[in-house]
C-alpha cells in the first residue's frame, strides 16, 4: 500500500462518482446527434439528479426496509467497485481486497438489491422487471466470469491490477485471438449489465420492453437519484475497466505523483469517452431484441468467452 | 447329565410333550408342557454348545451326534419353538372360542407341533445321513396336517402341493443317499456305518467322483427342496400362507434352516469329495435363482403371509449364496442370519396371524393404518420388517455384513453385487408393502386390534432378542464361528 | 441257488419292474395301475429275498418279505379302497401328454437311465448291480408320471413308482441300506401315502373330484 | 401489529392454505392439537447435548486424533472399532454444531407437532449415528453406523406419516439410501478383502497395493454410494422429496449435516484411503459434480415449494463440493500441489459454509411453515414485516446460498474458481479442456443460484401476502429464533472472517495425503500459496458498510441543510397509475421463474397442459381456459420410471409362471433332475 495508491483510489472514486453522469450525458448526446436531434446537452443528467434530490421521496405503503435502503446500498457498492477497479491507478489499496470475481460479485449483489426492492413493492411492474432482470443476471454471470478467466490466464492472476499491469508491460498480448474473442464477449456482457441496447432500452417507458425501468417505477426523489447515479457509475466503471484491460496507457503506477494521477484521470476520461461514444454510436444501429432472444445473445457471449479461454490455452502466444 | 443323554433331550423332550398332549384332556397342561419342551430344547442346545467346544460328540449306538453347528441349530429350534408354542396356545384358544376348530383338532395340532419339533431336532442331531433323511421327511409328515389344520379348500390345496412337491424333492434326496451309500461302501466303509457323517468325511476323498457327483447333486436338490431352493420352491408360499401362524413361524423360521443345515453338511462332504468348485457353483446358481424368483414375486405381492413366505425364500437364496462362499466368516454370518431370521419370522408371522384373525384376511389391501390402530403391533411389525430387510441394529444386519465380507474374501464380489441388487429390490418391495400397511390413516370401518398376551409376549421378546443378537458380540457369535469351522469352512 | 439261476431270477425281477413301470405309463385306468403296482412291489420284494436266500442272510429275506407286504399288498390296497367309491371317469389317469408321446419319452428315459448308471455299474460288476439301471429308469419314469398325471391318485401311483425305483437301486446295488434307514424310510413313505390318500378323500369331498386342475386357487 | 397497519392493499381473498387456513394463529403447522412439551423438550435438549458433545469430541479428534479403540463385546462377528483423525473430527464438529442448533430449534418447533415418542427419540438417535460415522475406525463399524444413520433418519422423516407425500418421500428415501448402502457395502468389503484388513488406518497403507481392477471397483461403488447420500445426480431423486417432507429440524439436519456425510465418505475413502488414482476418477467426480450443480440449481430456480427449492439447492452445493474434490484429485494427479490444496480447501470450506447457511435456511423455512402452514411460495409473501427475525435469518442464509460476496458461500466458491483458473496451459491437454468447462459450470451455477435465492426471498418474504395464512402470520417463538440467530451469526463470521477455520483446515489437509500441500493463508487477507491472488471478505464488507453509511450521512446532512426538500412520505402504490392493486396481481414464484424455465425448456421439460372449454353455443367463444404447468424431475422420469417399469414387467412374467398348477410346479422340479443328470455325467 503506497500513499500514491491511497490517493489514486480516492481520485478514482471521486472521478467515477462525479464523472459517471457526464458519461451518460455524453452517450445520450452522441446518440441524439447521430439520430439528427439536438439533444439536451451532456450535463442534463446532473440537472436530473439535482432535481430529484430536491424532490420529496415517496415510499409505497407496505414496502419494507429493503425498498428504503436499496438505493444507498447500490450506490455504496458501486463506490467500492470504483475504488477496486483500476481506472486511474493500479495501486489501489483495495486491489488486494477484491479481485475481478469480487467486482463481478459486487455488481451482481447490487443488481440483486434492486431486484429485491422491485419485488418489495408488490406491483406487477416490479415483479416483471425483477423477473426479467433476474433471468439476465443469471445468464450474464457465467459469461462475464468466463471472459474474465480468459483475460486472467495471461497474467496468471485474477487480480485486476495484475492483469492491467501485465498488459501495460506487453501491450501486444491483447491482440491475440483470445483477446479479441474476450473483448467481444465483454461488450455484450457490459451491454447487458448496464441495461443498454440491445438487451434493454434505457430510454423506454413501455412495459413490454423495459427491464430496469420497470424495477424503479416506484422510486422517487433522492432514492431515485441514488439509483440512477448508481446505474451511471456501473456504466462508467465497466466501460473504464474494459478500456484499461485492453489499452492501459496512462494509468498511474504504484509510485506516481500528483501529476501521474492527473494524467491517469485524463487518460481514462479520454478512453472512456471514446469507448462510450463508440458504444452509443453502435446503439443507434441496433434494435432491442425480444426478451426471449436475450438468452441467446448471452449464450453467444458465454461461448465467445469459452472460446477465448480455450484459445488462450491452446494458442498461447509464447508457449507460456 | 452325561453328554449322550444331553444330546437326546432335544429329540426326547418334545416327544414327551407330544405324549402328554395326546393323553391330556386339559389344554393348559398340554400347552405348558409344549412350551416347557421347547425351553428344554433351548437349554439342551446351550448346554451342548458349552460341552462340545470345537470338537464333536457321538452318542451311544451312533444314532445321534452333536457338534457346534448342531448346537446352533438346536438353539434356533428352541428359541423359535418357544416363541411359536407360546403363541400357539393363544392361537388355539382363539380358534376354539370362534368355533373354528374342535378340541380334537386342537389336540392333534399340539401333538403334531411337538412331533415336528422332535423331527427337526433329530434332523440336526442324527449321525447317520439316512436317519437325517428320515427325520427331514418326517417333518413333512408331521406338518402336512398342520398346514391343512383349517380344512378350507385353500388349505387343502396347499397341503396337497406341499406334500407332493416336497415328497418328490425329498425322495430324490433319498436316491442320492442310496447312491452315496453305494459309493461309500465301495470306498471301503463298513455297511453299518457307511452313512455316518464322520465315516463319510473320512472316506470322502476315496469316493468315486462320477457317482459322488450324482449323489451330491441329488442331495443338494432334494434337501434344497425343504429349504425352499429353486426349483422346488413352489410349495413354500402356499404352505406358509395357509398354515396357522405359529406353524408358519416354525416352518419359515426353522424348518427351512434345518433343511439348509443338511445342505451345509452335504456341502462339506462335497468339498472334500469333489473339490470346492462343485458345491460352490451349484449353490451360487441356485441361490441367485432363488433370490431372483423370490424378489420377483415380492414386487407385486398382495398377501401379507405370502409376502413373508417369499421373504423367507429370499433369505434362503442369500444363505445359499453365502454357503457358496464357504469362508469361515461367511458361514458364521449365514448361521447368524439363520438365527435372526428364525426369530424375526416368528415375530412377523405371529403378528400377521393376529392381523389375519382380526381382519379375517391377510390381504395387504385390507390392512391399513396399523401403526395408528395398535402402536405395539405396528412397532413390532415395523421393527420386524426393518430387521427382516437387514437394517441395523437388528441381527440380520450383522449376519449379512459378515456374509458380504466373507464373499469378498472368497473372490465372489460380482455374485455379491448381483445378490445385493436383488436384495435391494426385495427391500424396496417389503418397504413399500410395509409402509402401505403400517403407515397413514386406517381405512374407515377397520376393526379394532386388541393384542392379547400370547401375541404380545413372544413378539416383544422376539424383537428384544433380535436387537441383543444384533448389538452384542460375545459367546454366541463365537459359537457361530466354531460352528463354521466344524462345517468345513476355510 | 447257483450264480446263474440267481442272476437269471434277478434279471427277471428287474425286467418285471421295468415292464410294470412302462405299463403304468401305458394304461390310463387307475384300477389297472393299482394292480400293476402290486406286481411291481412283488418284483421289488423278490430281489432282497433272492439275495437273502443266496447269501443265507435271513435279515435280508425278512426285509424282502416286508417289502412285498408293504408294496405289493398295502399300497395297492390303499389305492383300490380309495378308488372304490369313484365314478368310472374319475378312475381315468388323465395324462397331460398323450400315450404315444409318453411311451416315446419313457423309452428315452430308459436310455438316459442306462447312461446315467454307467459309473455305478463300472464300480460293481455283480449281476445284481448290472440290473441297477432298471432302478434308475423307474426313478425317471416316476418323475415323469408325477409331472404329467392330473389325478390325485395317479400322482400317488407315480410317487410309488419313483420310490420303488430307489428301493430297487438300493437292493440291486448294495443289498439295501442299513435297517434303521430302511425302516424309517418305509414308515415315512407309508405315512406320506396315507396322508395323500386322506387328502385325496378330503379333496373328493370338497371339490367333488380329485382333478388336480381344480387346485389353482393359490397362485401368484 | 394489525393487518391494516402493515399497509397492505387488503386482506387477500386468495386461496387458503391446505389446512386450517383461518386460524393459523394457533400456530400448528397442520392445525393439530398441542402436545405435552415435556417429551419434545427432552428430545430437543438431548439432541443439543449430543451435538455439543459431538462437536467437542470432534475438536479433540482434530487436535490430536482419537483411538483406535476396539470394543469386542459389541457388533457380532466384527466388533466395533472407533477412531477419528482430523478429517473425521472436522465433520463431527460440523454435524455437532448443526445438531446443537437444531435441537433447541426443535423444542420450539415440536411444540405443536404430533410425533410419537419413537419419532421424537429418532432425532437424537439420528444425530448420534451421524456423529458415529466419522468415528468409525473399521469397515464393519463404518457400514453399521452408516446404515444406522439411514434407519434413524428414516424414522425421523416419518413423523408426519398421515400425509401421503411423506410416505412417498420415505419410500423413495428408504430405497435410494439402501441402494447407496449396497454399493458402499460391496465397495468397502472388496476394499477390506483386497487389503486383508478391517481397520481403515491399516487399509490406508495397504489399499495402494491392491489390483487396479479392485481399486477401480471400490472407487466406483463407494462413489455411487456416497454420491447417493450427498444427493448427486442421478441418485438425487430422494432428496427433493425427503428433505422437504421431514419436520424442519430434521430437514436442517439432513440437508446440512447428513449430506456432508456423503462428502466425508468421498474424502475419507476415495481420497484418503484409496489414495491417488487414475485420472478418470477425477473426471468422474468433476463430471458428476458439474451435472449435479447445474441440475440442482436449475430445478431450484424453477421450484415454487420453499423447502423443495432449498433441497435442490443442496444437490447444487454438494455438486460444487464434488466438483472441487474432483478438481483437487485431477490437479494433484498433474502435480499441481498448491492448486490441488486450494481446491480441497474450497471443498471443505464449502461443506462448512453449506452446513451453516442451509441449516439456517431450513430453520427459517420451518419457521414460516410453523407460522403459516405453507411452503408454497405462490401463496406466501409479506412476511418481512410480520416475521422480521425469520426474514432476517432467511436473508442471511439466502445470501450465503447465492454465493455472493458478503455471503457465507462466497469464499469457498472463490477458492474453487481460483483453483480452476490457475492451471497453466502447459500442464496438460486434459486440464485445458476440463478447467474452462468447470469454470463455466461454476459460473452458471452461481448465476442461477442467485436467481433461485432471489426468488425465494423476494417472492416469499417481501411484497404482499398472497393468502390469508400469510396475511395472518406471526413471528415464531424465541426457542426457534434463538438458534437461528446463532447460526446467522455463524454465517456472518464465515462470510467475513473464514480465517477462524484455518487451524482446523490445516490439520485436515495434512491428514488427507501427501498429494496436498500447505493450505492457503486464511487471515484477514485471503492469500493463496504460490499464486498472485487475494481477497479480503472482511474488508469488502467494511468498505460497503462504510460507503453506505457515508451516503446515508450525506443524504441526512443534505436534507437538514436544505429545508426545501420535504420529508419522506408514505403513500399508496403508484403502479403505473393502474388503480388499486390486489395481492393476486403480483408476480408469483411461478411467473417469476417463467423466463428461466423457458430458457431451459429442453432440460426441464415442463409438463404443460392447456385445456380450453368452449361455451355451448359456439365453438368460437371460449368459456374458460385452464393452464397447468408442472415440472417433474426429468432424471426421475427418464431414468427411474423405465427401470421400475422393466422390473414390474419381469415380475409379472414370473408371477404368470407361478400359476398354481401342481403339474407345472413338479415340472420345474423335473428340470432340476435333468440338470443334475447333465452335471453328474
Amino acid at each position: 500500500m503506497t500513499g500514491a495508491g491511497v490517493a489514486g483510489a480516492a481520485v478514482q472514486v471521486a472521478a467515477v462518482g462525479a464523472g459517471a453522469p457526464l458519461l451518460v450525458g455524453w452517450m445520450r448526446q452522441v446518440r441524439a446527434l447521430l439520430e439528427g436531434r439536438i439533444g439536451s446537452g451532456v450535463l442534463q443528467p446532473y440537472r436530473d439528479l439535482r432535481k430529484l434530490a430536491r424532490k420529496q421521496s415517496i415510499v409505497p405503503e407496505g414496502s419494507t426496509v429493503v425498498f428504503a435502503t436499496a438505493p444507498a446500498f447500490i450506490a455504496a457498492t458501486m463506490l467500492v467497485v470504483a475504488a477496486t477497479v483500476p481506472t486511474v491507478t493500479v495501486a489501489s489499496p483495495m486491489d488486494g481486497v477484491g479481485d475481478l470475481f469480487v467486482v463481478v460479485g459486487l455488481l451482481l449483489i447490487a443488481t440483486v438489491a434492486l431486484i429485491l426492492a422491485a419485488l418489495d413493492t408488490g406491483t406487477p411492474f416490479g415483479g416483471m422487471g425483477a423477473s426479467r432482470e433476474t433471468t439476465i443476471a443469471a445468464l450474464v454471470e457465467p459469461a462475464i466470469l468466463v471472459a474474465v478467466f480468459a483475460l486472467s490466464i495471461r497474467a496468471n492472476s485474477s487480480n485486476l491490477a495484475a492483469i492491467v499491469t501485465a498488459t501495460a508491460h506487453r501491450p501486444g498480448d491483447v491482440l491475440t485471438p483470445a483477446g479479441a474473442l474476450a473483448f467481444a464477449a465483454l461488450v455484450v456482457v457490459i451491454a447487458a449489465e448496464t441495461g443498454r441496447l440491445p438487451i434493454d432500452n434505457p430510454a423506454t417507458h413501455l412495459e413490454l420492453t423495459m427491464v430496469h425501468e420497470a424495477m424503479v417505477l416506484e422510486y422517487s426523489g433522492h432514492r431515485l437519484a441514488l439509483v440512477e447515479w448508481g446505474a451511471s457509475m456501473r456504466l462508467a466503471v465497466l466501460v473504464g475497466l474494459l478500456a484499461n484491460l485492453y489499452l492501459p496507457i496512462g494509468i498511474a503506477g504504484a509510485h506516481a505523483g500528483a501529476a501521474g494521477l492527473v494524467v491517469g484521470v485524463g487518460a481514462i476520461a479520454a478512453k472512456t469517452a471514446l469507448l462510450a461514444g463508440a458504444l452509443a454510436a453502435g446503439e443507434v444501429f441496433v434494435a432491442k431484441v425480444r426478451m426471449f432472444r436475450v438468452p441467446e445473445l448471452l449464450a453467444g457471449s458465454f461461448l465467445l468467452g469459452l472460446l477465448a479461454v480455450t484459445a488462450a490455452y491452446f494458442i498461447a502466444p509464447r508457449g507460456a | 447329565m452325561s453328554v449322550s443323554a444331553l444330546i437326546a433331550v432335544p429329540v426326547g423332550a418334545p416327544l414327551v410333550a407330544a405324549a402328554v398332549a395326546l393323553v391330556s384332556r386339559r389344554r393348559s397342561l398340554s400347552g405348558w408342557s409344549g412350551i416347557a419342551a421347547s425351553l428344554a430344547v433351548l437349554a439342551a442346545g446351550i448346554a451342548i454348545a458349552a460341552r462340545v467346544g470345537s470338537g464333536h460328540v457321538v452318542a451311544d449306538a451312533h444314532l445321534l451326534r452333536a457338534d457346534a453347528a448342531a448346537a446352533v441349530m438346536v438353539i434356533v429350534i428352541g428359541v423359535v419353538g418357544a416363541l411359536a408354542t407360546f403363541a400357539g396356545v393363544g392361537y388355539l384358544d382363539a380358534e376354539l372360542a370362534d368355533g373354528a376348530t374342535t378340541p380334537a383338532a386342537a389336540r392333534q395340532y399340539e401333538v403334531l407341533v411337538q412331533v415336528f419339533l422332535a423331527a427337526m431336532s433329530l434332523a440336526v442331531l442324527a449321525d447317520n445321513l439316512g436317519v437325517v433323511w428320515v427325520a427331514v421327511e418326517a417333518t413333512t409328515v408331521a406338518t402336512a396336517f398342520l398346514v391343512g389344520h383349517r380344512r378350507t379348500r385353500q388349505s387343502l390345496e396347499a397341503t396337497w402341493k406341499y406334500v407332493v412337491i416336497c415328497s418328490l424333492g425329498i425322495t430324490l434326496a433319498f436316491f442320492g443317499v442310496v447312491i452315496l451309500y453305494f459309493a461309500s461302501i465301495h470306498a471301503g466303509a463298513s455297511p453299518t456305518s457307511a452313512l455316518d457323517l464322520d465315516v463319510l468325511a473320512s472316506r470322502a476323498s476315496h469316493l468315486d467322483p462320477a457317482t459322488a457327483r450324482l449323489a451330491v447333486g441329488l442331495m443338494l436338490v432334494g434337501f434344497g427342496t425343504k429349504a425352499g431352493l429353486v426349483p422346488f420352491h413352489t410349495w413354500l408360499a402356499d404352505a406358509h400362507s395357509q398354515a396357522p401362524a405359529p406353524v408358519s413361524a416354525l416352518m419359515s423360521g426353522v424348518l427351512l434352516s434345518v433343511a439348509f443345515s443338511v445342505v451345509l453338511r452335504v456341502r462339506a462332504l462335497a468339498d472334500s469329495a469333489l473339490g470346492p468348485g462343485f458345491a460352490r457353483d451349484w449353490l451360487l446358481v441356485t441361490g441367485l435363482a432363488t433370490l431372483l424368483v423370490a424378489v420377483s414375486l415380492l414386487v407385486a405381492q398382495r398377501d401379507l403371509k405370502r409376502l413373508l413366505a417369499y421373504s423367507s425364500l429370499e433369505q434362503m437364496g442369500l444363505i445359499a449364496v453365502a454357503a457358496a462362499a464357504g469362508t469361515r466368516l461367511a458361514i458364521a454370518g449365514l448361521l447368524l442370519v439363520v438365527t435372526a431370521h428364525g426369530v424375526v419370522k416368528a415375530v412377523l408371522f405371529i403378528s400377521a396371524g393376529e392381523l389375519q384373525h382380526v381382519h379375517g384376511s391377510s390381504s395387504i389391501a385390507d390392512l391399513t393404518g396399523i401403526a395408528a390402530r395398535s402402536p405395539l403391533l405396528g412397532a413390532a411389525i415395523g421393527a420386524g420388517l426393518l430387521g427382516l430387510v437387514g437394517l441395523p441394529p437388528f441381527a440380520l444386519f450383522g449376519g449379512e455384513l459378515a456374509i458380504a465380507r466373507g464373499m469378498a474374501d472368497a473372490h465372489l464380489a460380482p455374485a455379491l453385487g448381483v445378490a445385493l441388487v436383488l436384495l435391494v429390490v426385495g427391500y424396496a418391495s417389503i418397504v413399500n408393502h410395509g409402509a402401505a400397511m403400517l403407515l397413514g390413516p386406517a381405512r374407515a370401518g377397520s376393526p379394532a386390534i386388541a393384542v392379547t398376551r400370547p401375541v404380545a409376549v413372544p413378539v416383544v421378546l422376539g424383537v428384544a432378542v433380535l436387537v441383543v443378537l444384533g448389538v452384542v458380540g460375545g459367546p454366541y457369535p463365537h459359537l457361530l464361528e466354531t460352528a463354521a469351522t466344524v462345517l468345513g469352512a476355510r | 441257488m447257483s450264480a446263474h439261476t440267481y442272476a437269471t431270477l434277478v434279471d427277471l425281477a428287474a425286467g418285471a419292474l421295468l415292464l410294470s413301470a412302462v405299463l403304468v405309463v401305458w394304461r390310463r385306468d387307475l384300477q389297472a395301475t393299482a394292480r400293476l403296482l402290486a406286481v411291481q412291489g412283488a418284483a421289488l420284494g423278490a430281489i432282497p429275498i433272492l439275495s437273502g436266500i443266496r447269501r443265507g442272510d435271513v435279515q435280508l429275506a425278512v426285509v424282502g418279505v416286508a417289502v412285498v407286504a408293504l408294496r405289493a399288498v398295502v399300497f395297492p390296497k390303499l389305492i383300490a379302497v380309495r378308488l372304490r367309491g369313484e365314478l368310472a371317469h374319475e378312475r381315468e389317469g388323465a395324462p397331460l401328454v398323450n400315450t404315444t408321446a409318453s411311451l416315446l419319452v419313457t423309452a428315452t428315459l430308459v436310455i438316459v437311465a442306462y447312461a446315467l448308471s454307467r459309473p455305478l455299474v463300472r464300480l460293481d460288476a455283480s449281476p445284481a448291480a448290472r440290473a441297477a439301471p432298471v432302478g434308475y429308469a423307474l426313478v425317471l419314469i416316476g418323475v415323469f408320471l408325477l409331472v404329467t398325471r392330473r389325478k390325485a391318485l395317479s400322482q400317488v401311483v407315480a410317487f410309488l413308482v419313483l420310490d420303488n425305483g430307489i428301493d430297487a437301486v438300493a437292493f440291486l446295488a448294495t443289498l439295501g441300506v442299513p435297517v434303521v434307514v430302511e425302516l424309517g424310510a418305509s414308515l415315512d413313505v407309508l405315512l406320506a401315502v396315507v396322508i395323500l390318500g386322506v387328502l385325496a378323500g378330503r379333496m373328493h369331498a370338497k371339490f367333488g373330484g380329485t382333478d388336480l386342475d381344480e387346485l389353482r386357487e393359490l397362485r401368484e | 401489529m394489525t393487518g391494516v397497519a402493515h399497509g397492505d392493499v387488503a386482506r387477500p381473498v386468495g386461496p387458503a392454505p391446505p389446512a386450517d387456513g383461518d386460524s393459523p394463529a394457533t400456530g400448528a403447522p397442520d392445525g393439530r392439537a398441542e402436545r405435552a412439551p415435556g417429551a419434545v423438550a427432552i428430545a430437543g435438549v438431548t439432541t443439543t447435548a449430543l451435538g455439543a458433545a459431538g462437536a467437542a469430541t470432534g475438536v479433540v479428534a482434530v487436535v490430536r486424533g482419537i483411538g483406535p479403540i476396539h470394543v469386542g463385546s459389541l457388533g457380532p462377528l466384527a466388533g466395533v472399532t472407533l477412531a477419528a483423525g482430523a478429517t473425521g473430527g472436522a465433520f463431527m464438529v460440523v454435524v455437532g454444531l448443526v445438531a446443537a442448533a437444531a435441537g433447541v430449534y426443535g423444542i420450539g418447533y415440536g411444540r405443536h407437532g404430533r410425533s410419537s415418542p419413537l419419532q421424537l427419540a429418532a432425532v437424537p438417535a439420528f444425530v448420534a449415528t451421524m456423529l458415529l460415522v466419522p468415528l468409525a475406525g473399521s469397515v464393519s463399524t463404518f457400514l453399521a453406523t452408516w446404515e444406522l444413520m439411514a434407519v434413524a433418519s428414516l424414522v425421523a422423516i416419518l413423523a408426519d406419516h398421515d400425509r401421503p407425500a411423506v410416505r412417498d418421500a420415505a419410500r423413495w428415501y428408504a430405497v435410494m439410501t439402501h441402494l447407496g448402502f449396497a454399493a458402499v457395502l460391496v465397495g468397502l468389503v472388496v476394499l477390506a478383502a483386497s487389503g486383508r484388513a478391517d481397520g481403515l488406518v491399516a487399509l490406508t497403507s495397504r489399499a495402494a497395493s491392491a489390483s487396479s481392477a479392485s481399486r477401480d471397483a471400490v472407487f466406483v461403488l463407494t462413489f455411487v454410494g456416497f454420491g447417493a447420500k450427498a444427493g448427486l445426480v442421478p441418485l438425487h431423486v430422494w432428496l427433493p422429496r425427503a428433505h422437504p417432507e421431514a419436520p424442519s429440524p430434521v430437514s436442517a439436519l439432513m440437508s446440512a449435516a447428513m449430506v456432508a456425510m456423503g462428502v466425508y465418505g468421498i474424502v475419507r475413502i476415495d481420497i484418503e484411503v484409496l489414495g491417488p488414482g487414475p485420472r478418470w476418477w477425477a473426471i468422474v467426480l468433476v463430471a458428476t459434480g458439474a451435472a449435479s450443480a447445474l441440475y440442482g440449481v436449475l430445478q431450484s430456480s424453477v421450484s415454487t415449494d420453499l423447502k423443495r427449492l432449498l433441497a435442490y439447492s443442496t444437490t447444487e452445493n454438494m455438486g460444487l463440493v464434488t466438483l472441487a474434490l474432483g478438481a483437487a484429485m485431477l490437479l494433484a494427479g498433474y502435480g499441481e500441489r498448491s492448486l490441488a490444496t486450494i481446491a480441497l480447501t474450497a471443498a471443505l470450506l464449502h461443506v462448512v459454509a453449506h452446513a451453516a447457511f442451509k441449516s439456517l435456511a431450513f430453520m427459517a423455512a420451518g419457521s414460516v411453515l410453523f407460522a403459516t402452514g405453507l411452503r408454497d411460495l405462490d401463496l406466501l409473501g409479506g412476511l418481512a414485516r410480520r416475521m422480521p427475525a425469520t426474514t432476517g435469518a432467511f436473508s442471511v442464509a439466502a445470501l450465503g446460498a447465492a454465493g455472493l460476496p458478503l455471503g457465507a458461500g462466497f469464499v469457498s466458491e472463490w477458492l474453487l474458481v481460483q483453483s480452476l483458473i490457475h492451471s497453466r496451459p502447459s500442464s496438460g491437454t486434459l486440464l485445458a479442456l476440463v478447467m474452462p468447462v468447470a469454470v463455466g459450470v461454476v459460473a452458471l451455477t452461481t448465476g442461477l443460484g442467485v436467481a433461485a435465492m432471489t426468488k425465494a426471498f423476494g417472492i416469499g418474504f417481501l411484497a404482499r401476502p398472497r393468502s390469508t395464512a400469510a396475511f395472518d402470520a406471526r413471528e415464531s417463538p424465541a426457542a426457534m429464533l434463538a438458534p437461528m440467530a446463532v447460526v446467522a451469526a455463524a454465517c456472518t463470521v464465515l462470510a467475513v472472517a473464514p480465517g477462524v477455520l484455518a487451524p482446523g483446515l490445516r490439520r485436515v489437509l495434512l491428514d488427507t495425503g501427501s498429494s496436498f500441500g500447505a493450505p492457503p493463508h486464511l487471515g484477514l487477507l485471503l492469500r493463496l500459496p504460490g499464486i498472485a491472488g487475494s481477497i479480503s471478505p472482511g474488508l469488502i464488507a467494511v468498505a460497503v458498510a462504510v460507503a453506505a453509511a457515508a451516503l446515508a450521512l450525506v443524504a441526512a446532512v443534505a436534507r437538514a441543510g436544505r429545508s426545501r426538500r420535504p420529508a419522506d412520505r408514505r403513500a399508496a402504490l403508484w403502479a403505473g397509475g393502474g388503480g388499486p392493486l390486489t395481492a393476486r396481481m403480483q408476480y408469483t414464484a411461478t411467473s417469476f421463474a417463467e423466463p428461466l424455465q423457458r430458457v431451459f425448456d429442453d432440460v426441464l421439460r415442463p409438463d404443460v397442459d392447456v385445456e380450453v372449454s368452449h361455451v355451448e353455443e359456439s365453438r368460437y367463444l371460449v368459456d374458460r381456459v385452464r393452464y397447468r404447468s408442472r415440472i417433474v424431475d426429468v432424471v426421475e422420469a427418464r431414468c427411474y420410471r423405465p427401470v421400475l417399469g422393466a422390473v414390474a414387467t419381469w415380475a409379472s412374467w414370473v408371477r404368470r409362471a407361478h400359476n398354481g398348477s401342481v403339474n407345472r410346479y413338479l415340472a420345474f422340479g423335473a428340470l432340476a433332475v435333468i440338470v443334475v443328470i447333465a452335471v453328474a455325467r
